[in-house]
Parts: structure tokens; C-alpha cells; sequence
């Protein structure tokens, strides 16, 4: 418990999380800082590439291990799955209708790739190394949770909505997806000597973009508090909170099934209890227009992002390090 | 100069929902359109600015389309069945234009 | 299509005055607006561009205002309050849009 | 308010022949102009995309120009000169603008 | 003298200034050379967060000293006082009304964070070190100067013209003030380790990013100059170059009393030497939209700048060596 | 042979070809993955400052040698005529008309400065040296080439089409001439001590920013292919293959005449076999804008680019090697 306070604690000093505390604070009090946009889109290039490679890296470093099948097998049913908790919780907690329920949903099944960017640098800083090809398993989560949706508002009688033509190569092909992915092969293809003639971009300045880049998070999260706030109830809120607990609980015992390290079991917790920002969203516009998104993207990036950025991941270390040992 | 009746369509879109908008705009036989940014905005569902958005979910895109005046119901049926069901504005005005055989 | 007459105001202001601006529009009744970016321009006070700015002092922007015929003059008024000392441009067009019940 | 009859020209234009055709504009007497930026589009040459790009050659700007209806064929036919080989679509409107003195 | 002439002769030849002068030169000649607003924002922000992180670290390493509430206060008073100079010698020298005269004074009260930096990096090249606090102080001096312009403007009798509702918390909060402020209490909190986390990203490519920064200051200004020559009377440029020199005699004194440090000095000399265009030019189009804003951009940007970059710096340093010894 | 062919698989599997692979997959795939353009500007601004100011520090350590102002004459002549050769095989290989046929030619007598950049990092991964005042011969190419076109147009009896006025200057002055000639001078002016200075910002994360900036260069290709596809005839391709390694050879001869080291035969061969695709698009869209860019930009960008940036330039550096040693 102590060790528990004492990791919560100095990963709440880190410049990682007070850049993303300076953002949210900066946006309440309705400063006019702000990042241009095509920059927080280079930033969140360049992160994903990099832990991609990274990723990749490893993977080519270590050998393949036959968990890596398995793992993305879990990834996948994990992020069909919890969107059918989340919606039951939804409905249990709060009295919003089917239809945003199922788009809040989605956002819990699929993942944030900056929590898990994050996580990493966490187990870095501790000295836990986690297997290479988890930023796979990212990259299948990503997706399969905006299917649960759907299905979810099918059955709820909506029966003419039919699927979006194209939404499924849309999602399966989003850019962050084939960044990862992409780049991830390209580690693991060119493997040590590669790293070696891109560590200086990739490495070494990777936490500090990841503070700019929680810099810009933090801003787009207050405005969200600032505009969205009213419509986020006591309910609303307490789920923002609990799913990803919930969502952790499962990545841990799908983790620890799969006999991972222990860095692995942490980085599975994490995906599971992570909420999309980016993907789902746009494929909520797409195919689930009437939802509303105010309501998505305030509770994922203003409530469960922070949550997990700042309490979360130290949290579920602990769980995995407790559980799992090491 | 020789001048030409044309309809100026204006429809301020969200970004996700672009190539949809314009892949009906071309089946509806419309030959060009273009594809204005947006910075921010408000309406019914709130306010919003592109200032740091790393998501295209809330972004708008406004698709200008300029087309002979006989073409302008095909256009808008094909528009409005795309346009319907998400937020965004339409707006038609009248316009001359050069070079008529453009159209 | 069912379409109604509307007003579609556009007005371009110095980007420093966007708030100032999109709140009169409000306080006038507004219901919506767009803000288009701006590249560059030139007028009475010089030319500009956007390129390599480092400062919001020079960049402007344009705010499009689709609104009911009978709502004019009111926008125009609680427009021309805050463009009055400031550069730039407003200009009226007569439109028609779809789904006049969101104006 | 006390408002003024004008024409609102509209080119959309490649980016590599903006400062011809400003230079153009300003050569017929035009007292500003404002330039937006464009995001892609289609035509008879193909659709193109501003993201990724790294070479001027491909993108578009439109131009938008506000002045008083009987400068319009002046306009017109400098713009012409410089738009007749080139790619793009010109526009002409009518609006109406406050403070006439200023176009 | 010798030994100013070397330091000037050094300073003018480094990479910095030379990609200034070579942005200058580009506009000049009508290259189409420009670097997108959203690079040239994203590297704004990039070296104020730098800045302000290395400040409060450095104020974590040295310990606080009592005189950081002065300097503070030194600072707010240089910044209220400088445009009630800068105004009357525009009466003086040259023939422009007390509107644009007092716009003008506002930018030479307030202080450019890109001459600052500029001047910390050839105290570092020098082994110099400074308080880590200065820039709090530059960040205290932004605004006040704004406050004594509009001042000077109800004094001329024009007193219908009330301050702007919103003005003030505009200036306040304005981003570069957060951004600066913010990092440097990030900075402040995680100190030495923090800042080891993040070093390569704010520390090692600093000097790079500022050539590119500055070659797109030199576009900017060039562009200026091109377009606002015009009006650049010869009393109006004589005024861009004594304006400084004065300010930094005003730093100097203040510097010397509070006991600076010869890099403190050097640099409160430098923060009062310097003309905002940024911050400045921003409040000045929204509270005296009727100044010329090709007047003091011109200046500002066009002459002082330049006139800091180049030989400014370098002179103000050897008078703080001089005078404080060191 | 064997050597060769190692160098191929060697240079395939780079973190840099496989980035430029990755975005010509996704394209294909019509994944929405995309880089700003912002971005990807401010990245080519990076690699043109870059590589000039390394270039410059080169030639102000070697000291410079007669050959300089040979080599600028020499790479000038190319541009001048590789046009001729260009367009002189196009009609006969292909059906394209006069005017096209002209523009496609422009490009291939004017260089790429990625590919050049590429090249320049296969021969430092070799160990091999080049001369330093190679990237200004590279910006003397770039623009002869143009008037070569324009020269083909209008004997082809086309007499009306007069010069448009501004286009030389435009063309002589366009960026990213000015800045690999200015970084060039500064980094001639600064040296070693300047290059210490900046070098964490231009040296160490050079090849990664590389990657990166080659990602976004096949989203392009990818998109010009998928786009252009149709009209990219038997001819046509094979036009696009054979052009480049006519340039090369007609490069290796002037190299070896000027006695070149073997990096700058390599270097002077590579300049001759790329083709451009910023400068020359940009200009033929003003002085002969019924030209087809779709042509000639995929022609340039879709086959030529990929082809030397895989094949060619290790074919040119083992041509180099075993005709001049080393
Ligand atoms: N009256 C209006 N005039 C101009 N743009 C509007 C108007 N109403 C809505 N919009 C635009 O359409 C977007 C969505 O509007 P809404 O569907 O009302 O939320 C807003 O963010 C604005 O960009
Ligand atoms: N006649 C015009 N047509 C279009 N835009 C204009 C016109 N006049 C001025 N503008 C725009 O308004 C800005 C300020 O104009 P001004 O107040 O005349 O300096 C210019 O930079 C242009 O962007
Ligand atoms: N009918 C149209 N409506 C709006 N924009 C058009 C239209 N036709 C062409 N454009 C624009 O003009 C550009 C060039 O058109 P084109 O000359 O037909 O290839 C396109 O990329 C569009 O941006
Ligand atoms: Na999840
Ligand atoms: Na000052
Ligand atoms: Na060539």
C-alpha cells in the first residue's frame, strides 16, 4: 500500500502529468493557449510510430514468442466484450438512452494508445520490461468494440439501420491502426541496428513530445470539462470511474491466463481499462450520428483519461505486481 | 463579360462524413466541388474549435458546389440523403459564372 | 427539395476579435455560425498573410452567418457594434436552405 | 442599417497563381481582397488533397473580392486574363455590404 | 572594448543569427521561403516551455533566494514605467500622434521571450549562469506596460474609450504568460529529474530549434521592412535603437540594486531592453484598433530585434561585466 | 555482383525505404492516414537546412577545392541538357504530346533533394566521404532544367507563349534553393563550432525525422499512383526507369572528368538520375499549365522516386565504386 502511495505519488510530479494538469488549467481558466492543430496531429504521429517501432524492436530482440496469438486473441475478445459490461453499467448507473449508452460503450472497449504510451514509460522508469508485441494487441483492440456497438443498438430494435457502407474498412484501416501496425512491422523487420539509426528521434526525445503532447490533451480535456460538464451526473461520472477499474480487472485475468510478465499483465490492465478518444468517436459520427458526442468524448478524455493518467496506471502496476509478482 | 445562370451549393459538413458527402455529389452528376476548411463553429450541438483537436471526429469541412441551375434537385436529393441524418447547414444562392461549359 | 429564404452574412474580422464577435452574434439571436480560416488579404491598411505568423495580432478570420430574413437587421446591428472601429468586411447574400427550422 | 448594392467575386485559383491574379485584380482597380485557404477538390483535371502535400504545385486558393457593381467587367476581364489558361472557377454574386465607402 | 568587439563579432557570426539574417535576407529578395504558422506556433511553444521548464528547475537546483519577490516587483515596475519613457521620447523625436505613440510605448515596456532566449544561450556559450527565476520576471513583465499604454490613451483626453471588458484576463491569461509560468513551476516541482527525463527533447536540440525559429523571425521582419519601410522616418528608427539602450540602463540600475547575479543583470537589462510583438501587438489591435500596427510591428520586429540580436546583447553583457564585475 | 546485390537488401530493409513502403501501402489500401501538410513542410524545411549546413561545415573543414566552381558548371550543363535527352527519348518511346512531353522532361533534367538526402545517408552508413559542396551543386540544378522545357516548347512553333514575367526570379529564388544555399553559406561561415552547437538538432535526429518525412512521400506516391495510375502507359513507366539511368551514366562521366571522389561520383550520378517533383511541378504550372501534372508528377513521384530510392542508388554507388575505386 505504501509502495502503492509512493508510485502514485512521484508519478504525479512527473512533467508528463503536470503538463497534462497545466493544459487542464489552462482551458478551465479560458487562457488562450493552444496548440495548432496540425501540430498535436504531427505529435501524435510521431508518437505512434515510435512506440510502434519500439515495439517492434523488441519483438525482433526477444523472438516471437506462441503468446503472441493468444494475446491478440484476448486483445480482441476483450474489446468485443467490454463494451457489452459498459452498456449493462451504462443502464444500470445512469439514465441515458440505448443509443448513447452504446456509443459510450464502444469508447470503453477499444483503447487509448496515449494511456498506454504512458503506461510504458511508467514500466520503463520502473525497470519492467513488457513484451514487445502488446502495442499489437493495441493496435487489434482498436477496433472490434465499435462492432459490439452497432450490434448493441441493432438488437435494441433500430432493426433499418443497416451498416455504413465502408465504415468497416474505414475503421480497420484508420490511420492510427496502420501507423502502429506499420511501424511495428518495420522494428521488427530492421530490428537493433534500425533502432540504432533512428534512437535519437525516436528514443531519446519521446518524453518530451509526450509532455507537449499531454499539454494539448490537457487543453482539449478542459474545454471538453468547461462545455460538456453539465451533462456529466453523478452517475455519469461514477462510471467514467468504475469501468475502467471493471475494465482492468478483466485485462488482469486475461493477462495473467496468458501467463504474461508482469509488465505485460500491467499494459493489458491498462488497454482494458483505457477509453478511445479518436477512433470510436469518429465511427460513432459516422454510423451513430444521433449520439451524443459531447457526451462521449467528455467522459473518456475528461474523466477516465485523467483518472487512469494519474491514478490509474500506478494502480494497476501495483495490482499486477501484487497478483502476478515481480 | 459572357456571364451564365449557376446555383452556388454551400454544405458545412462534418469531416467524417466528407467522402460520403462528395461521392454523392458525383453520383448526383454534379462535375466539380470544392472543399473549404472550417475552423470552429456553433449550433444546436455546442460549440466547437479545431484549436488541438488530434481527433477528425469533430471537425467540420465546408463542400462548395457550383452547378447549372436544371441540375440543382438531383444535387440536393443526393446532398440531403447524406446531410440528413448528421449535423450541418445547406445553403443555395444564385451566381453567375465564366465559362458555362465548365458545368 | 423544400427550401426557405434565409440571409447568409459574412463578415471578416481581425482573428483577435473573433469572441468578441461570435458573443454580439449570439446576444443578437443568432442560433449557429462558422468560422472559415483566412489566408491572407489585403485592403485600405496594407497587405498580409498568414505565413510565419507568430502572433494572433494580424491573422484574421471569417464568420458565416445563416439566418432568418427577419433577423437581420438585429445581427447587423449587434455586428456592426463590434466591427465599427475595426478592420474589415461584412456582406449580405440572399440564400435559400434546407430544413429552414434549424435558423 | 443603411446597407449598399456590391458583387462578391469568388476564384478559386491554383496556389502558384495567386500573387498573378491579385496583381491582376489590383491592375483593375480592386481596393482589397481576401484569400481563404482550400482543402482539396474535383474537376475535370482530377481530385487532388492538401494533406501531404509538400509541393505548391497542387494545392488551390480561392480569392474573394467585394466591390462596387460597376467595376465588375474591369474586374472580370483582368481576372480572366490571368484564370483563361489555368484551372479554377470564378463566381460572381450579388450581396449587399455596410460601409460602402470602403470598396 | 577589445573584448566587446570579440563577443559581438562572435555572437554575429553563430548559426542563430546568421539563419535570422538569412530569413531577413530571403523576404527581402522575394523568395517564396516561408516556414506554416502552425511549425512556426509549434516551435513558439516548444521553446517557451523549454525556457520556463529550465528556469524552475534551476530554481529548484539553487534553492530560492528572498529576491525573487523583488525582481518580481522590479520587473512590474520596469514594465509600468518603460512606456511613460518610450512615450515622451516619441513626442520628442518624431511626429506620430499620442495613439500610435502610445501603442508603441506599450511594445517597449513589455519584453520579447525570443531576445531573452537568445541572450541565455550566449550567457551559457559564456559559462555564465543566471537566476533561474528571471523567467518569472519576463513572464511578469508582459503585460503591465499594456496597462500604462491605454493609460497614456484616457490621459489624452479621449475618455470615452473604457477599457474592454475581458481585456485584462485576455492579457493575463495569454498563452505565452501560461505556457512560460506553467513550465516553469513543472520545472520548480520535478527539478533535476525531471528534467533528466526530458532533457534530450528540451535541452539538446534547443540551439537548433531557435536558428529555425529565428529564420522565420527574419522572414517576418524582412516582410515587414519590405512593406513598412515607408514609414520608418528617420526619427521613428533612431528611436528603435536609443529606446533599448535606455531600457537597459533602467535594467541595469534595478539589476544591480536587487544584487543580481552579472547574468541576472544582464538579463533584466535584456528583458527591458527588449520590445514584445507578440503579446503586445495582440491586446493593442483589440483595446487601440485605430494605431498602426505596421508602425509598431515594424519597429518592434523590424528594428529592435535585430538591433538586440545582433549587437544589443553583446553590449549589454559587457556593461553588466563591467559594472557588477564577473 | 554479389556485392551489389547485398547493398540492395541492405538498403531495402532501412527504417527509411520501409517508412516509404508503409505509406505507399496505405495509400493503396485507402487508409486515412495522412501527414499535415504543415507538418510535412516543416519537416523538408528541417532536411533542406539540415543537409545545406552540413554540406557548408564540410567544405569550411576540407577547405574548398578548385573543383567547386567546376562541379556548379558542370551540374549546370546537365540541367541544361539532360532535358533534351529527356524529351528526345520520350518521343520516342511514348505517345505524349510536344507540351508534355517538355515538362516531363523539366523534371528530369532538375533534381530531387530527398533523393540526394537518401543517397547521402546510404554513403555515410558506408563509411564514404563526399564532397561537401555537393549540395550546392544540387541547388545550381534545380532550376536550369525549367528553361531547357521552356526552350522545347517554343520551337515546337508555339512562338506566342512568351516567358511569363517573375518566373525566373521565382524560379531562382524559390525556397528550397534559398535555404540549402543559405544554410550552406552558414554553415561554411560557422564551422565545426557552430555544427557543435546545433548538431543534437540536425545530426542525431536526422534520420528518423528522415523516415517520417519518407512516409508522407508514399502517402503522396501512393495516392498519385492510385489516382494516375491509368495513364502511366508501358512506355511511359519504362520511360520513368530508363531516364534515371541515362542521367546517372551521363553523371558518372562528368564526376569522373572532374575527379570527384567516389561519394561525389555517386552523389553527381544521383543528382543527374532524380527527377523533381517541388521546384519544376510548381513551375510548370505557371508557364505551362496545359501540361498534365497528373503525368508528371506521378511519373516523378510514383516511379522514378521509388525506383531510385531502392534500386538506384545502390546500382550508382556500385557503378561508382568500380569505375572509380574506392
Ligand atoms: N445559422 C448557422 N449559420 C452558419 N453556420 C451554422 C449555423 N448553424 C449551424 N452552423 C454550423 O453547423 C455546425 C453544426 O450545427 P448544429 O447542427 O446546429 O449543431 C455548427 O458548428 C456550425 O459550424
Ligand atoms: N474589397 C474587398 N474584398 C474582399 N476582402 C476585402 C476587401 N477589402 C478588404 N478586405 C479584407 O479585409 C481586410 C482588411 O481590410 P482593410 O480594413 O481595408 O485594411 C483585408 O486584409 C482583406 O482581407
Ligand atoms: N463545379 C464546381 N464547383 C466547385 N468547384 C469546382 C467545380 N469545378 C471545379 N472546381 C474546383 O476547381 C478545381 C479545378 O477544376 P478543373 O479545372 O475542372 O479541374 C477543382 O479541383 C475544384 O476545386
Ligand atoms: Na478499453
Ligand atoms: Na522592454
Ligand atoms: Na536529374
Amino acid at each position: 500500500m505504501d509502495q502503492l502511495l509512493g508510485l502514485a505519488a512521484e508519478n504525479l510530479i512527473s512533467p508528463i502529468i503536470l503538463s497534462f494538469a497545466l493544459g487542464v488549467a489552462a482551458s478551465l481558466a479560458r487562457s488562450d493557449l493552444s496548440i495548432p492543430e496540425a501540430v498535436a496531429k504531427g505529435m501524435s504521429i510521431y508518437l505512434l510510430f515510435a512506440i510502434g517501432f519500439k515495439g517492434g524492436v523488441s519483438v525482433a530482440d526477444h523472438g516471437i514468442d506462441g503468446r503472441l496469438g493468444l494475446a491478440l486473441l484476448a486483445g480482441i475478445t476483450l474489446s468485443f466484450v467490454l463494451p457489452l459490461i459498459a452498456f449493462a453499467l451504462l443502464r444500470v448507473m445512469t439514465r441515458i438512452d440505448t443509443l448513447d449508452a452504446a456509443a459510450v460503450a464502444a469508447h470503453y472497449g477499444s483503447i487509448s494508445i496515449v494511456t498506454f504510451v504512458a503506461a510504458t514509460s511508467v514500466l520503463e522508469s520502473q525497470g519492467l520490461a513488457a513484451e514487445g508485441y502488446m502495442v499489437a494487441v493495441a493496435a487489434a483492440m482498436e477496433a472490434p468494440a465499435i462492432l459490439s456497438a452497432l450490434w448493441l443498438v441493432a438488437r435494441g430494435g433500430d432493426g433499418a439501420r443497416k451498416m455504413e457502407p465502408n465504415l468497416l474498412r474505414e475503421i480497420m484501416l484508420n490511420g492510427s491502426i496502420v501507423l502502429l501496425v506499420g511501424s511495428f512491422f518495420i522494428g521488427w523487420a530492421t530490428g537493433k541496428e534500425g533502432l540504432a539509426d533512428i534512437a535519437p528521434f525516436i528514443v531519446s526525445p519521446f518524453q518530451g513530445v509526450l509532455c507537449l503532447f499531454l499539454l494539448d490533451m490537457g487543453l482539449v480535456a478542459g474545454r471538453g470539462l468547461r462545455e460538456g460538464g453539465r451533462i456529466m451526473r453523478p452517475g455519469v461520472l461514477a462510471f467514467g470511474v468504475i469501468m475502467p477499474l471493471i475494465g482492468s480487472v478483466c485485462g488482469l485475468g486475461f493477462g495473467m491466463a496468458l501467463g504474461l510478465s508482469t509488465g505485460g499483465v500491467a499494459l493489458m490492465m491498462v488497454l482494458s481499462a483505457s477509453a478511445s478518444y479518436i477512433a470510436v468517436p469518429a465511427a460513432m459520427r459516422v454510423a451513430l450520428p444521433e449520439a451524443n458526442p459531447s457526451l462521449y468524448l467528455t467522459l473518456s478524455l475528461g474523466v477516465t483519461f485523467p483518472f487512469n493518467l494519474t491514478l490509474g496506471i500506478p494502480l494497476y502496476l501495483a495490482l499486477a505486481q501484487t497478483v502476478n509478482g515481480g | 463579360m459572357q456571364t451564365h445562370q449557376a446555383k452556388r451549393v454551400e454544405i458545412t459538413i462534418e469531416a467524417v462524413m466528407e467522402s460520403r458527402l462528395t461521392d454523392a455529389l458525383k453520383k448526383s452528376g454534379v462535375t466539380g466541388y470544392t472543399v473549404l476548411p472550417v475552423l470552429g463553429g456553433s449550433g444546436r450541438s455546442g460549440a466547437w474549435s479545431r484549436a488541438g483537436q488530434i481527433s477528425r471526429a469533430s471537425g467540420m469541412v465546408q463542400v462548395v458546389c457550383i452547378i447549372r441551375p436544371d441540375r440543382l434537385d438531383d444535387l440536393l436529393e443526393g446532398a440531403f440523403a447524406v446531410v440528413e441524418r448528421h449535423i450541418g447547414v445547406v445553403t443555395v444562392t444564385d451566381c453567375v459564372v465564366l465559362r458555362a461549359e465548365r458545368f
